[in-house]
């Protein structure tokens, strides 16, 4: 096969972020510790640039390259999209927490960036071989991001245990994989849909495969009963990490399942319903109701994930394409919500004090009452209140489940985000009705941060009172 | 002749030793790795043996990958192994409880 | 004449925002100079449109002032009906209205030592009586003269506040704020069933307009209704209407805030506590008789309770020593005798004694008042005798009163009562007997206990301190010219009314009979055959039963309290010995209050009590929302435990969700 | 004038306002205030123009905006007002300005925060008011409840933390049901405008499941027995103005709902089902009553009173199914939605009032406690006759609005059954009894303490506030009919809505309702 230029064209973003990476990794070996910020800056730039090849290179009809390996369509561009800009948002807050800690290097970017580029690379796979190695470029980077502040006992069980299971997690996708290869005769999501298609659900193999095929992507989301990782990651796990995997990852997670169970195996989508089911009423259920138990906000938080995954599973197994829009509406929304909330905890950090504890937050409208509306904003956004985007998401998604005739899963959705809202009230309270301790400093940020969480946080109110745009991007992706 | 069943059910018998491994296992971490390591194997055998019945050379192509991104894996894996021991003197799985609730 | 009418009712409504709210600002002589201006003015043009219904046969008036709302089809209007009998009351209730404006300055006029130093409502408190009575004036007015049972309502409960800011004016006593609590509440009972009989006319008549409901009366008096295995409509709504009338003019069980509002100053005891406002429930009945005329339960009813509270209220006024109380208690009984009227269907009787009573009860009260500024303030008869001779105006005023009050032949209550009584003899209603036999011991009753206060009072020996005797002295100009003035119609009303009233059916007029008595229940009708002037009438009255037995009771409490006393001072205590349990049932009202006492009041706070902590706290936030809330957060705690930090046992999760979903989707 | 979009001006007028105020700060809190309250006052002057140009004539939405909102979903930014609607937004517009006026002195702690919240909550509730599609119409619904539960958690009581998440949680639960079902409508339907909600042809089940959805989310917002203890809670840690929005318009939305949405999207089922609440309606009168009877705490009982009054509202809301039954009944149907209407109008009145007569004492001597009072008439006589007033009108005191609802839905009550009207009769007593009780305890008597004896009489501000009130009071009691006007149109036309049958053919037979000849002429065909 000839070389041919053309192909690179629709994978620009991709190879924009892994010069970028390449480069930090290279110049961070001659950048003398007051110039680190070239890091960052230089991070920063990059995944500006990815952003606006995206969209340079985005539109129009679906681009298949590389041998049918590599896909452009609407779907990769929105999702690249959102990636990015979450992921820039991640990284402009991570920086004064790493600053302040003497973390502030280079690897931190290397590893965020090459978790990037596996999330885009998922985002654009278009076969199972492409999208598996896109997974595993974003968890390996993700793994060690978690054990990256060397000295904390926690970040390193916590990343033991996100290794030993994620592996777990992709053996199980991977077994799936083989043995849907093995029913359809491809890897190639466009084979693999006609052959099942034709073969229909008769084949025990083929359903076989796309258990374990569920398993996988319920872990990567983090779905009942496969999220026990969550929990203890989130809270282990350094805070910058936990927002770099936190938030875009889920999105790609999102990916995962809408390429490989719609692009793939829509034909069996009777099955994969019924198996995405029980996993969104067990998320919805165990995560509203853990969370509730719990002290620590970052592992609030995550059983907080566990509960949204519920939603986002109730769009995709809908099976329509108001579903799919539904679900990535709502993932996409979740990811702007979670980076928020996790940015929030970064910017009450300062050298040698974590916020961990909901009491950490006490009063934060006394010390700072932009970033308390922002963080009260990014909760009653999860929590599904109006006009934030949080409910429009769950409003898209209830509706998709309706339009189906399960009226009785949508109340019971609706019930667990009455105990939800219970937890996210309390944030809003520990920030408003609560004194804030007496030696607390005042809050110092940066111009540049103070403008990201501002964006980060308005926009769930603008998105919520003008969804109409994302949602049509949305809904183009499935059209 | 050797069915492609038998290497399926080896391949199965393999995944499921070591998904056994995996949570049967209580003291040492090392051997999570290597269990993870064989359930890749385990996948290798099925691809490998799906190829082969079927003609299709993607099978193996596929298991090339994946034996690299196992090393990686191993790599990654092995290098947060030593942090943990670093910070925590065991390597013992039931050691890592701190985390739970 | 619609201007006219608007006048008369608007004129001391005018009066009372003024002093109200300007009360500071005009002082004392403005405020009640700008009342009396208003409550004149209606009292003059009351007196006028009485006139021109007497000399030139004035025509009905009957018409909407302003559309209230509309809803559902049904008009609610503001309107006024007036007629001969509305013409009547609107002159009673002026006049005895103006009368209580010119007393009350003088009443009031040290009314700054009845408040605790520094109470900013002492301030102003004189102008703020003025105020409320005149308020009082309007919204008497409004009631009497309303053409529909919206307005009479309204009238209604607007006479009721009124009665209540006045109880409870001397708003420092506890007492009185006690009263006024229970005489609102009280009422509001009575007002309970009012309502009710409201809503069953706007439901079977689809209007609220009095000459529409009684025109359509008749077709409804055989309707029943499917309530309690079925009742006649028109008892239905007499009953619940007469409920109302019971709680307004305190008609026995719902006369126990009567004697307590006598708390308020004795200005208004006299306006609004005997001469119009208790009235109201009569006046209301009589407005009425085309409706209770179609009913004879009702009637018995009305009979019954009349005749109990005009006698036994009576004999606790033998008991009391407070002489606004004794008083109260001949109110009550006097209401009695009316309402029992009502029962026998002599509703021009009713309306004649109310008139008579208004005017000899208004005076016996504010000679009541009278005796007690001269007493500063006491009130009590056995701290009294012979006032007569420091207080000759009252003296006399109050002994013509007191006569009026027993029946004495020839004064107003003569013949108003005997016109009742003769009445209720002639009827055959279901109580009939019962309610003849006690209303003539009533009589005798009546006679005794005004007696035994008035020989307290005004003969004997002076029994209060050295202090007080020494500055005995006649009231003022202002005090003494109402009781002159009340005294007048006390002695000549009854001659001037009685024949038109109760023989030439005056009131009708034209085809519009405000009185409407069906012929077989036409109780007046032998008074009216065999009459032959008031003198006869007199002769006849002094030939039956109520003549002697009053006769009787005023010989017995000269006997006891003039002669005897004189030697006896403690006559009065042994008397009421000697009654032993009777006089302790008495004394004890009949255990009414205490029974109110303990069971509405006590039991409602008890059921409050127990539906608020054991309902609302207990079961429904206890229980459920909290209790909820709880097993969540309980449930929460448990299952997060779950979550062990063990990787093996989250393996083994994952491995559980395998089988489960590979047992479910690939097996099964 | 007609031109202008009105109904957009006075949601989001009030809204941009609260921005501002936010924007200008606490440092010139002085300034922040007079922002706030010159929009309040603004926004209220626009509001009026709905009633200049309102067409009494007719039941159709006027004013009507439509304008795509979210397309690919049908939801659109629609709205408009018929006669229910509009008082309701005027009443909103009209109290808020007290609100802003009792928060002046008083709030001290981020004064700019409490007046913003307050006003960007009245934007919202005229927004539920005015709402014509079904998703707007929850946004607003549950968009209002974020300012309030910021408004009670940070300038409330002690207990505050609890009232608030009670509130919030207890609201919620209710209004998610309702979502559900507005979502299930919108399939039946293929749109979200609620006036083709109102044409849609339900099964039984499928009505008496959305009966239920919508019954719990307005149940709730009346509050209704057995849902109604969040807000005594809210009310007692409610800082004033908190209470006064509470108790003035919250509660009327959910009696709106009701109007909106229960009864004529789904009649057969409220029909079926109407013995729930007129039940529990009258357990609300009677049983609320006695509780009412022996709070210690003021504004406890004055919200206990709400809840008795509102237990008046949805009475005569659904007292109209037994009229419509009764082929010998004419009439009384339109009177008791138009009593529960004019009810809530008062009682936005006298409420609001009474709740800013405790917060004059509050402020003063900061104890809710009846039992710390005593005579403060002695010490404000002005106070002390304004209390009393509103007190009488509480009682429902003819001359005064609180009667006007009252003697309706009682006549009402009494078309559909003599033993309801008698238990509902039984508030002439109830609330007369905890009303006086309680002016008794505190306003009359002698000077109970110290605190009392050192009580300033009301400022300006306080007794503008009370006098304003106090005439609206009185001219709702003697001159309903302009009010009446407004909304004739609108309920006959409801009327006609619930008293025809909106089963599918198939179930026709179980239509308990037959429509009445004269009834035709609906607006808005389908």
């Amino acid at each position: 096969m000839p070389f041919d230029a053309a192909n690179l064209l629709p994978i620009v973003p991709e190879i924009v972020i892994l010069v970028t990476a390449c480069l930090v990794l290279v110049l961070d070996l001659y950048l003398s510790d007051r110039h680190k910020d070239l890091n960052h800056s230089l991070t920063l730039i990059g995944l500006l640039v990815a952003l606006g090849l995206t969209g340079v290179v985005g539109g129009g009809e679906p681009q298949v390259v590389f041998d049918g390996n590599v896909i452009r369509d609407s779907i990769t561009d929105l999702l690249r999209g959102a990636i990015l800009i979450v992921s820039l948002l991640a990284f402009v807050y991570a920086r004064p927490w790493l600053k302040d800690r003497d973390l502030f290097v280079g690897e931190f970017y290397v590893l965020g960036l090459f978790a990037v580029l596996g999330m885009l690379i998922m985002v654009s796979a278009n076969n199972f071989l492409v999208i598996y190695l896109g997974l595993e470029l974003q968890a390996l980077s993700l793994y060690a991001l978690v054990a990256f502040d060397r000295d904390s006992k926690k970040g390193a069980e916590a990343a033991m245990k996100y290794f030993v299971l994620g592996a777990l997690g992709s053996g199980m996708l991977l077994y799936g994989v083989s043995m849907i290869y093995g029913a359809t005769g491809s890897i190639e999501f466009g084979p693999v849909a006609q052959s099942v298609a034709e073969q229909g659900m008769d084949n025990q193999v083929l359903v076989f495969g796309v258990v374990f095929l569920v398993i996988g992507v319920g872990f990567k989301l983090g779905a009942v009963p496969f999220h026990m990782w969550v929990p203890d990651i989130y809270e282990g796990a350094p805070t910058p990490a936990v927002i770099m995997l936190g938030s875009a990852p889920k999105i790609a997670a999102l990916a995962l399942a809408v390429r490989m169970l719609i692009d793939g195996l829509q034909g069996i989508h009777a099955d994969w319903q019924g198996m995405l089911l029980i996993l969104a009423v067990l998320s919805m259920g165990l995560g509203n109701l853990v969370a509730i138990a719990q002290t620590n906000i970052k592992r609030m938080l995550a059983y907080s994930t566990i509960s949204h995954v519920g939603f986002v599973l109730l769009g995709l197994l809908a099976g329509s394409a108001q579903g799919y829009a539904a679900a990535t509406f709502y993932a996409i929304v979740y990811a702007v919500m979670a980076v928020g909330a996790f940015g929030i905890l970064l910017i009450m950090s300062r050298k040698g004090f974590d916020v961990e504890h909901l009491d950490d937050l006490k009063g934060l409208n006394d010390r700072d009452s932009w970033y308390a509306a922002m963080m009260a904003l990014m909760m009653f956004s999860m929590a599904g209140v109006p006009p934030t985007v949080g409910f429009i998401a769950k409003l898209l998604v209830l509706e998709s489940v309706v339009r189906i005739d399960m009226v009785w899963l949508a109340v019971v959705a609706v019930i667990f985000s009455i105990i939800g809202a219970f937890y996210y009230l309390r944030v809003v309270k520990v920030i408003y009705f609560d004194k804030p301790a007496p030696d607390q400093p005042a809050l110092v940020t940066s111009g540049g941060v103070r403008f990201a969480m501002s964006i980060n946080g308005l926009s769930l109110l603008l998105l919520g009172v003008f969804p109409a745009t994302l949602l049509a991007w949305c809904q183009a992706a499935f059209s | 002749m050797i069915a492609l069943s038998d290497y399926l059910i080896l391949a199965a018998g393999l995944f499921m030793l070591a998904v056994a491994g995996i949570f049967l296992n209580r003291k040492n971490v090392i051997l999570l790795l290597m269990c993870i390591e064989l359930m890749l194997l385990a996948v290798n055998m099925n691809f490998v043996a799906f190829s082969h019945f079927m003609g299709d050379m993607t099978g193996q192509v596929v298991v090339f990958f994946i034996l690299t991104v196992a090393a990686a894996e191993a790599a990654i894996g092995l290098a947060i192994l030593v942090v943990l021991f670093r910070n925590r003197r065991t390597i013992n799985v039931q050691d890592l409880n701190s985390l739970r609730g | 004449m619609e201007q006219v009418y608007l006048t008369i009712v608007l004129a001391p409504l005018v009066g009372a925002i003024v002093a109200g709210f300007f009360g500071g600002r005009i002082g004392r002589r403005g405020a009640h100079s700008v009342t009396i201006a208003g409550v004149g003015v209606s009292t003059a043009l009351s007196i006028w449109v009485l006139a021109r219904f007497v000399g030139h046969d004035e025509p009905v008036f009957n018409q909407a002032i302003y559309t209230w709302m509309v809803s559902d089809g049904i008009r609610f209007e503001v309107g006024f009906l007036v007629d001969r009998l509305t013409a009547l009351m609107m002159v009673t209730v002026t006049f005895v209205a103006l009368m209580v404006h010119i007393y009350t300055i003088g009443y009031m006029a040290d009314d700054e030592h009845n408040w605790p130093k520094g109470a900013l409502t002492g301030k102003n408190s004189y102008q703020r009586f003025f105020s409320y009575i005149s308020l009082f004036t309007f919204s008497m007015l409004m009631l009497v003269m309303s053409n529909n049972f919206m307005q009479l309502f309204f009238g209604w409960e607007a006479v009721g506040l009124v009665s209540y800011l006045l109880i409870g004016f001397w708003s420092t006593r506890e007492t009185a704020i006690f009263a006024n609590l229970k005489a609102f509440l009280v009422n509001r009972v009575g007002d309970f069933g009012f309502i009710l009989g409201i809503a069953a006319i706007g439901l079977y008549f689809n209007t609220m307009d009095y000459a529409e409901v009684f025109a359509a009366a008749p077709a409804h008096a055989d309707t029943q209704v499917a309530i309690l295995g079925g009742v006649s409509l028109m008892s239905l709504i007499c009953i619940l209407l007469f409920i109302g009338a019971m709680g307004k003019s305190a008609q026995v069980p719902l006369h126990v805030w009567l004697p307590d509002s006598m708390e308020g100053p004795t200005p208004i005891s006299a306006l609004i506590h005997a001469a119009t406002m208790v009235t109201a429930g009569v006046f209301m009945v009589a407005r009425m008789s085309p409706l209770f005329e179609l009913s004879e339960t009702a009637l018995s009813l009305i009979l019954i309770i009349g005749a109990t509270t005009a006698l036994f209220m009576g004999l606790i006024g033998l008991v009391q020593n407070d002489i606004k109380r004794v008083v109260a208690y001949s109110t009550l009984s006097q209401l009695g005798y009316m309402v029992t009227a009502l029962g026998a269907s002599a509703y021009a009787a009713g309306i004649f004694h109310l008139m008579t009573h208004a005017f000899f009860k208004a005076l016996l009260f504010l000679a009541a008042g009278s005796v007690i500024i001269a007493m500063h303030h006491r009130q009590d008869i056995r701290e009294m005798g012979g006032l007569r001779r420091s207080m000759p105006i009252t003296w006399i005023t109050a002994l013509i009163g007191s006569l009026a009050l027993i029946g004495f032949p020839g004064f107003a209550g003569f013949f108003s009562k005997d016109a009742i009584i003769e009445a209720v003899g002639h009827s055959t209603l279901f109580g009939s007997g019962y309610a003849m036999v006690l209303l003539t011991l009533g009589v005798f009753v009546t006679a005794l206990y005004s007696f035994r206060m008035y020989f307290l009072v005004f003969h004997g020996k002076p029994r209060m301190d050295e202090h007080t005797r020494h500055h005995l002295h006649e009231t003022p100009i202002v005090v003494t010219l109402p009781l002159i003035l009340l005294a007048i119609p006390s002695v000549v009303i009854g001659w001037m009314v009685v024949e038109p009233l109760l023989v030439s059916n005056w009131l009708a007029s034209g085809d519009w009979n405000p009185i409407f008595v069906a012929p077989e229940h036409d109780t007046l009708q032998p008074l009216r055959e065999h009459w032959q002037g008031e003198w006869a009438f007199i002769l006849h009255g002094m030939t039956m039963p109520p003549f002697f037995l009053a006769m009787g009771g005023l010989i017995l409490a000269a006997i006891l309290w003039w002669l005897v006393f004189a030697r006896n001072p403690r006559i009065d205590e042994q008397i009421q010995a000697m009654g032993g349990p009777l006089t302790k049932v008495l004394q004890a009202k009949y255990g009414f209050d205490e029974f109110n006492q303990k069971v509405f009041a006590g039991g409602g706070r008890w059921l409050g009590t127990r539906l608020w902590i054991t309902g609302d706290r207990t079961l429904i936030d206890g229980a459920i929302v909290n209790g909820s809330a709880n097993q969540v957060g309980r449930l929460a705690q448990q299952v997060r435990h779950l979550q062990t930090g063990y990787l093996y046992h989250y393996a083994i999760a994952m491995i559980v969700g395998l089988v489960v979903l590979l047992t479910v989707f690939v097996v099964l | 004038m007609s031109d202008l979009p009105l109904l957009t001006l006075v949601i989001w007028l009030p809204i941009i306002g609260g921005i501002a105020v936010l924007a200008s700060g606490d440092r010139a809190a002085e300034f922040s205030k007079r922002i706030a309250l010159g929009f309040s006052i603004i926004v209220f002057v626009v509001s009026l123009g709905l009633w200049a140009g309102f067409d009494v004539g007719t039941a159709e939405m006027q004013f009507v905006e439509r304008a795509v909102w979210i397309p690919s979903f049908d939801v659109y930014y629609s709205l408009g007002v018929d006669g229910i609607s509009m008082p309701l937004i005027i009443l909103t517009t009209f109290i808020t300005i007290f609100v802003i006026i009792a928060g002046w002195d008083v709030i001290t702690y981020k004064p700019s925060h409490y007046m913003a919240a307050f006003l960007i909550m009245e934007g919202l509730m005229v927004g539920v008011f005015s709402a014509l599609d079904a998703i707007l119409f929850y946004i607003f619904w549950e968009a209002m409840l974020i300012p309030m539960f910021i408004i009670i958690g940070v300038w409330g009581g002690p207990n505050r933390v609890y009232a608030t998440i009670k509130f919030f949680l207890y609201t919620f639960f209710g209004s998610v049901f309702m979502l559900v079902a507005l979502i299930y409508m919108y399939f039946q339907a293929d749109s979200f405008s609620i006036l083709d909600f109102h044409h849609l042809q339900l099964g039984m089940t499928a009505q008496s499941l959305i009966f239920v959805a919508f019954f719990l989310a307005f149940a709730v917002k009346v509050p209704m027995f057995p849902v109604h203890t969040w807000l005594p809670d809210a009310h007692v840690e409610a800082p004033t103005g908190g209470s006064v929005i509470l108790a003035a318009i919250m509660l009327k939305i959910g009696g709106y709902g009701f109007l909106r949405f229960s009864l004529p999207i789904t009649p057969d089922a409220s029909a079926s089902l109407d013995w729930i609440i007129i039940a529990l309606s009258l357990i609300a009168v009677i049983y609320i009553g006695f509780v009412a009877l022996v709070q210690q705490d003021m504004k406890k009982l004055i919200a206990y009173s709400s809840i008795a009054h509102m237990g008046f509202v949805t009475l005569g809301f659904f007292i109209v199914f037994t009229i419509l039954r009764n082929p010998e009944v004419s009439g009384g149907a339109v009177m008791g939605i138009e009593g529960g209407m004019v009810q809530m109008i008062s009682h936005g009145f006298i409420s609001g009032a009474l709740f800013l007569c405790v917060g004059v004492l509050y402020d003063r001597v900061h104890s809710r406690e009846i039992a710390d009072y005593g005579g403060v008439i002695n010490t404000m006589p002005w106070f002390g006759a304004f209390v009393v007033y509103f007190a009488m009108a509480n009682a429902g005191l003819p001359g005064t609005s609180g009667f006007v609802g009252e003697f309706m839905v009682i006549l009402a009550t009494f078309r559909a059954d003599f033993w309801w009207a008698l238990l509902a009769a039984t508030t002439l007593i109830l609330a007369a009894a905890f009303t006086l009780w309680m002016v008794k305890r505190v306003v009359f008597g002698e000077v109970r303490n110290e605190k009392v004896a050192a009580l300033q009489d009301l400022n300006r501000r306080e007794a503008f506030n009370l006098g304003v009130l106090a005439v609206a009071v009185l001219i709702l009691g003697i001159w309903p009919a302009p009010l009446m006007e407004v909304m004739h149109a609108s309920v006959e036309n409801l009327v006609a809505h619930v008293s025809l049958c909106k089963l599918p053919d198939s179930e026709s037979a179980n239509c308990i309702l037959q429509v009445p000849a004269v009834l035709s002429g609906l607006t808005g065909q389908p």
